[in-house]
C-alpha cells in the first residue's frame, strides 16, 4: 500500500496500541510504540517493530507528555502518529504541535477537537445546527446560587457535569434545591481535579435513558458516511462493560435519523476521520445529542464486525488524504455483533480495580470470535493505567446467536492471578432483560440488586478441589518438610484481593 | 482417612475425608463417596475428572497468611466463579477453636487494595456494621472506591489517617466480627 | 434451542473436537469429550462436559474402537455422536451400529458413505450419474500386466492408487510401462497396510492440476445446497496446508457449472449432512470428480468466513431433522478467506512430523482473525497423532486484504519447544506466486526450490542473543556454581529436533 | 570484555565482545558496538531493546550436549525463523581446536526424531554425502520420513538393523564430516 505516510507511531499502549500496530502490519506500514518505565516489556513494546522509552511512571510523566512523544517521532523518522483513545488522542495543543512539526496526526482537526471537546461549547454548536440536545443551561453556570434558579427553570431532577469533562467525572446527579449546593461543590473539585477546568453546567436528567451512539466516518474532501450505531446502555461507573451493534432498540426510522443528525454533527464542526456522535434516548425514542468523540471509540469492533470495515485503515486513508471508497447508499450492515469489556476489577466491591500480575491466560476463540488482548502471560495490571484486559466481542447472523456465542466465549476465557469482571459479565448476559434487548442505563444496577442471582452450582467442586490440594500439599510437606512451604508461600498472587474484605464474595 | 474441615463463605461449614486410593483420591462427604482424578497442569490450573466422567479445569490459590497455621483460607476458580473458603484438618480447628478463633476477629479487617488517598470514613469505632457495607472511601485509578466489610461485626477502629496517602495493603479499618463482640 | 439432540458425544480430539463442542454449547447442547490415556489432559476433555476414558494409546487402541465409543455414549446419555474427520467418520460399520444402538450420527448416512469411500465405486457412480472424472481403468486392476495394457490404452503418466484409499496413502506416479511393476506392488503393499486392502486402480496423471473443492450441505427432505468453492491447491505430503474461499481461479461461470456438479453427485447417493466433493482442474478450466469427502472437513472456516454460516450447527441441525434454513438462490458470499494449517513439522526435513512439548504458545488474535488451536501452553505433540497445531483462518473484503491479514497473524505466532512449518507458510504466503493467484499443486515444491529465499535478516540478532544469553549465563555459573547448570539442562526441549542433523537448517 | 566465536549455519564465524555497562550489555562485533537491553519474560522468552530503538522478542535454547563443554550448539527464534548456532567462549574453542574438535564429526550424525521404524537406508559405509542428502528412511506417524546429512562428509557407519522398530534418539547414521576425512 503507497501513501504518504510509512511509518506510524502509536503514542498510546495496551490493546488499543496493538489493535493500531495490526492495522499498520497489515498495511506494510512501520510501527513504532512509546513506552513508560512500568510498561517496559508490555505486549505494544514487543508488538512494535522500534520502541521509544518515555521515562516515568504515570501518565502524567509519560504518555500524556508531548514533547516526549514528539521527540520519539522525530527520533524513529515517524511521518504519522496515532493517538487511539484517551491519553493525547483528543487534545488540540498536541494537535497543533504536531503540525507545525510537520507530524501528520491519525485524528481530527485540532478546530473540530476543540469545538467538541469543550460540552457547553459543543451544546451551543449543535443547537445552532439544529442538532436536539438533552434541555439544560446555556452555558456554564456562575454559581450555586445562580443554579438553583437555572435547576429549577429545567426542572429536577438535574445533573450538574463539568463543562471541560466527559469520561463520567465531576458529575453529580441532584433531585432538589436543598441538595445543590453540596452537588455542585463536589461537581467543582472533581472538575478541577480532572480537568484543570471547575466551570460546571447543568443538564436535565433523563431517568433511566438509553446510551446509542452513531459511528461517523469523514474524508478532507467533503465526503461523510455513518457505519450505523452501536448500543452502550450496558455501563458502570458511567462506563460502558457491553456493547453490541445494531442496537435492539433502534428501527429502520430511527437509525436514519439518528444517522443524518450524526452526520449533520460531524459536518458542523469539519470533522475528518471516525467519529463517535453520542446521544441519550428515552423510552418513546426521542434522542438528544450527549456528546461527540473525537477518536477511536472502545468499542469500534462491533461496528466492524457488522460492516467488514477496519476503522483503522480508513482512518490512516482519510488522514493521507484519501477519498472515502464508498457513499452513504454503498453502506449496510449483516448480523449482529456483541462486546464485553473484561477488567482487572471486583464486582463484589464497586467494581473497584484489582491491579496485579497475570500468572496465567487462555482467551478464547473459534468462530466468529475476536479477542483484542493487551496483556499475555506474565502481564501486570498496575494501579497506573485503565484496568482493561481485553475486549472480547462476537458476530452472530442475528442477537440471539452472538449472545450465545459471547457467552460461550466468556466462559473459555481463564485468567489467573487477578480477580475479574468475567463472572459478572457472563451473569449480565445470562439475564432476560439483556436477552430481551429491553434495557437502559439502569441495568447494571439491576443485576447487582440480583436481577442475576449468583450461581453456586460450582461451590461444591471448588470444596473438593481445596481439599484435595489440601491433601495432596499436606502430604507433600510431610515428606518433603517445611522447607517447602515457603516455595508454596510465593504462589499465593490471590493475597492481593483477598486482603479486601469483600474479597471473599468475588 | 484425613479429615478437613470446610467454611463456606455463607459460614457453613462442611467436613470432607480424603484417601488416596493408587493415583486417584476418594472424598467422602457424610456416607457419598466420589473418585476424583486430579491432574496438575501448566499456569496453576488443575484438571479434575469426578467419578470418571464430570469434567472440569479448577484454580486453587492458598490466600491465608502462611505464618499463621490455623488460616486455612483459600480461593478456588471453578468454571468462571471464585470461591472463597476456609480449609482446616480436623487437628488445627480443635487447636483454633482451642485458642479462641482469632482468625475469625482479623476477617473483618479491611486493606487498601492499592495505593491511594483515603478520602472519607463511612463509619466510627463503635458502630454495627453489617456484611457488604461501605466502611471507608479510598481514591485510586482516579476513581473513588469504596471499600466494604466482609461480613457483620463491631468497627473496632480506623486505623488511616484521613486524607493520608495509603499504601497498598495497608490496614484501614478493623472490625471485631459479632461472634466476638 | 431445542430439538430431539440434548447431548453430543464427540468421537474425536484435537482442535475439530473443540470446533464442535463450541457450537454444541452455542446451541445449550450438553458435550461430551473420549480420549486415550496419553491424551488425559488434553484441550478436549478440559473442555467438555463429561469425558470419558477409552484407554489404550494408540488410535486403534482408543479413538477407532467403535464399541469404546458407543459405550461412552450409553453411560453419559449421549443420543448423538460428532466423528469430526478422520478416525470413524466414513466409516459405514461405524454409522449402521449407531443406526442399531438409536444413537444420532451427525452424519451422513451409511450407503452414502460406502459409495463414496470406495474410489473405484465412487467413479462408476459418478460416470452414471453424468458427472465428469478423471480418465482412468473402469475399477481395480487385477495385476501388473494388466495394469501395463491398461495404463497404455489411458495413456502415461499415469497415477497407480489404491482403491479404498484417500489421504494420499497408497498412491503412485508412473511415467512409463517399465516402471510399472515397481510402482504397482509399493502402491498394493502400502494400500494393504492403510486399508487393509490391497486393490488397485489407474488413472490420468494430470500435470500440476489446480485441486479445487466445493461445499455441499444437504437435509433429509431432498434439498441439497452448495456453499461455493475451496481452492486447495498447495498441499505437502498430499495434505493440504493452505486453503482459501473463493478460488482466484475460478469463474462465475465456473462456480456455477462445478456448484451444479457437485450437488448432482451429493444428490446421486443421497447425501445428507456437510460434504465435500473434490475436483481436479486443469489450466484450461477442465474439471474432474477426484473423491466426495462424507464429513466435515479441515478447512471448513473458510467457507464459514465468507458465508456467515455455521457448518456445525447445520450438520447438527439437519441431523435431528431439520430443514436447510435457505436455498441456493438465498446463498452468496463476501469478501475472500484464506487458511494456513500450522503443524509440528520440519519443512526443512520434508515436512516430517517433529513432536514435542508446548513450551510456551502465543496465538493470534484482532480483527477477522480466527484461531482453531487442539493445543495450549503445556500441550504434548505426540507422533501418535496428527501433529496439526491450529488451523489459522482470516478474512478480508479482499484477497489482497486477507493474504496481508494472514502473513501479520501468522507472525504473531509464538510457539515454543518445537519446530513448526510456521516460517515456511510465511515464504509461501510471500511469494509472487501465491500472491498473484496463479499456482498449481507444485507449489511446494516451488518453495523448496527456492521460489522463496529464506530470509536471513535477523541472522545477527540470534547471534546478538545467543551471545548475550551465554553471558549472563556464564556470569550466573561462576557466582552459583555447577549445581545450577544441571537445571539448565531440563529447559533445553529444543535437543529433540536438535538431534535430527538437518534440523540445524531449521 | 568476554569473547564468544559464533559459528553459523553455513560455517561462517563471527567473534562479538560482551561487557555488562549497568542493566545493559555492550556488544562488540569488529569496531561496531551496540547497545542491548534483555529482559526475560515467562514461557523461555526473551525481549531486546537494541540500542534503545529496535524492538525483538527471541527465545534462545541451548540444544547442545551438557556432558561436552566443547558443545555450544544453541537455536534462536527471532521473528519466525530459528537459527541454529554454534556459540563457545575464546578459552574453550581453543581448548577444542586443541582437542581437535571431535565435535563437527558428530555434528554428521543422525539419530531418530521419534519412535519408528528402519524402512531403508539410502546410503552405504564409506559413501560421500552431501548437505541435505537423504541418508536413512524411517516410518512414523504412518509417513516414511527422510532423514537427511546435516553437512558434508563420508558415511562411518549405519548403526540400526533395517526393519527393526527404534526409539527416539536412537543412532541411525553417523557421518564423518568433510574437516577429518
Amino acid at each position: 500500500m503507497s501513501g504518504p505516510i510509512q511509518k506510524v507511531l502509536v503514542a498510546n499502549r495496551g490493546e488499543i496500541a496493538l489493535r493500531v500496530m495490526r492495522t499498520c502490519r497489515e498495511m506494510g506500514l512501520g510501527t513504532v510504540a512509546v513506552f513508560s518505565e512500568p510498561d517496559r516489556t508490555a505486549l505494544h513494546v514487543r508488538y512494535a517493530d522500534e520502541a521509544i522509552a518515555l521515562g516515568g511512571e504515570t501518565s502524567a510523566e509519560s504518555y500524556l507528555v508531548i514533547d516526549k512523544i514528539i521527540a520519539a517521532a522525530q527520533k524513529t523518522g515517524a511521518d504519522a502518529i496515532h493517538p487511539g483513545y484517551g491519553f493525547l488522542s483528543e487534545n488540540p495543543d498536541f494537535a497543533r504541535q504536531l503540525e507545525t512539526h510537520g507530524i501528520i496526526l491519525i485524528g481530527p482537526r485540532p478546530e473540530a477537537m476543540e469545538a467538541m471537546g469543550h460540552k457547553t461549547k459543543a451544546r451551543a454548536v449543535m443547537i445552532a445546527a439544529g442538532v436536539p440536545v438533552v434541555p439544560g443551561s446555556e452555558g456554564p453556570v456562575e454559581g450555586p446560587d445562580e443554579a438553583v434558579i437555572e435547576a429549577e427553570s429545567i426542572g429536577f431532577p438535574i445533573m450538574v457535569k463539568a463543562a471541560a469533562g466527559g469520561g463520567g467525572k465531576g458529575m453529580r446527579r441532584v433531585a432538589e434545591s436543598s441538595a445543590l449546593h453540596a452537588a455542585f461543590a463536589a461537581a467543582q473539585s472533581e472538575a478541577r481535579n480532572s480537568f484543570g477546568d471547575d466551570r460546571v453546567y447543568l443538564e436535565r436528567f433523563l431517568d433511566r435513558p438509553r446510551h446509542i451512539e452513531v459511528q461517523v466516518l469523514a474524508d478532507t474532501h467533503g465526503n461523510c458516511v455513518h457505519l450505523f450505531e452501536r448500543e452502550c446502555s450496558i455501563q458502570r461507573r458511567h462506563q460502558k462493560i457491553i456493547e453490541e451493534a445494531p442496537s435492539a432498540f433502534v428501527d429502520e426510522a430511527m437509525r436514519k435519523a439518528m444517522g443524518a443528525v450524526a452526520v449533520q454533527a460531524a459536518k458542523a464542526v469539519g470533522y475528518v476521520g471516525a467519529g463517535t456522535v453520542e446521544f441519550l434516548a428515552d423510552a418513546q425514542r426521542n434522542f438528544f445529542f450527549l456528546e461527540m468523540n473525537t477518536r477511536l471509540q472502545v468499542e469500534h469492533p462491533v461496528t466492524e464486525w457488522i460492516t467488514g470495515l477496519d476503522l483503522v485503515e480508513w482512518q490512516i486513508r482519510v488522514a493521507q488524504g484519501e477519498v472515502l471508497g464508498f457513499k452513504q447508499e454503498d453502506l449496510s450492515f449483516e448480523g449482529h455483533s456483541v462486546e464485553a469489556r473484561v477488567y482487572a476489577e471486583d464486582p463484589a466491591a464497586g467494581f473497584m480495580p484489582a491491579p496485579g500480575t497475570i500468572e496465567h491466560l487462555h482467551v478464547p476463540s473459534g468462530p466468529y470470535v475476536r479477542d483484542d488482548s493487551g496483556v499475555s502471560a506474565g502481564s501486570e495490571v498496575t494501579p497506573l493505567y485503565d484496568p482493561m484486559i481485553s475486549k472480547l466481542s462476537v458476530w452472530g447472523r442475528d442477537r440471539a446467536t452472538a449472545i450465545a456465542r459471547l457467552d460461550r466465549a466468556l466462559a473459555e476465557y481463564k485468567v489467573v492471578g487477578l480477580t475479574t469482571n468475567i463472572s459478572f459479565l457472563r451473569r449480565a448476559v445470562m439475564t432476560e432483560e439483556f436477552r430481551s434487548g429491553d434495557f437502559d442505563t439502569g441495568f447494571v444496577g439491576d443485576v447487582i440488586e440480583g436481577a442475576a442471582p449468583v450461581d453456586d452450582r460450582y461451590e461444591h467442586l471448588a470444596v473438593w478441589a481445596a481439599v484435595a490440594d489440601a491433601f495432596l500439599r499436606d502430604q507433600k510437606l510431610e515428606t518433603q518438610g517445611a522447607q517447602r512451604q515457603a516455595g508454596d508461600a510465593g504462589v499465593s498472587a490471590w493475597r492481593r484481593y483477598a486482603l479486601v474484605g469483600s474479597g471473599g464474595h468475588s | 482417612m484425613k479429615t478437613y474441615v470446610v467454611r463456606l463463605a455463607d459460614g457453613e461449614t462442611i467436613e470432607v475425608g480424603v484417601e488416596a486410593q493408587g493415583d486417584d483420591l476418594i472424598l467422602t462427604q457424610g456416607d457419598v463417596k466420589h473418585r476424583l482424578d486430579l491432574r496438575r497442569l501448566p499456569g496453576a490450573m488443575m484438571h479434575m475428572l469426578v467419578d470418571g466422567q464430570a469434567s472440569y479445569d479448577a484454580v486453587v490459590e492458598w490466600a491465608g497468611d502462611d505464618s499463621d497455621p490455623f488460616d486455612g483460607r483459600v480461593n478456588v476458580l471453578v468454571s468462571d466463579r471464585v470461591y472463597a473458603l476456609d480449609v482446616l484438618d480436623h487437628r488445627r480447628v480443635r487447636m483454633r477453636d482451642a485458642v479462641g478463633g482469632e482468625d475469625e476477629a482479623s476477617a473483618g479487617a479491611v486493606h487498601a487494595p492499592m495505593p491511594g488517598k483515603v478520602l472519607r470514613y463511612l463509619v466510627e469505632p463503635g458502630d454495627q456494621v453489617v456484611a457488604g457495607q461501605g466502611l471507608v472511601v479510598v481514591e485510586a485509578m482516579k476513581m473513588e472506591n469504596e471499600l466494604a466489610a466482609a461480613g457483620d461485626g463491631q468497627v473496632e477502629a480506623l486505623h488511616a489517617e484521613l486524607g493520608s496517602n495509603v499504601e497498598k495493603g495497608a490496614l484501614l479499618v478493623s472490625v471485631m466480627a459479632l461472634g466476638d463482640v
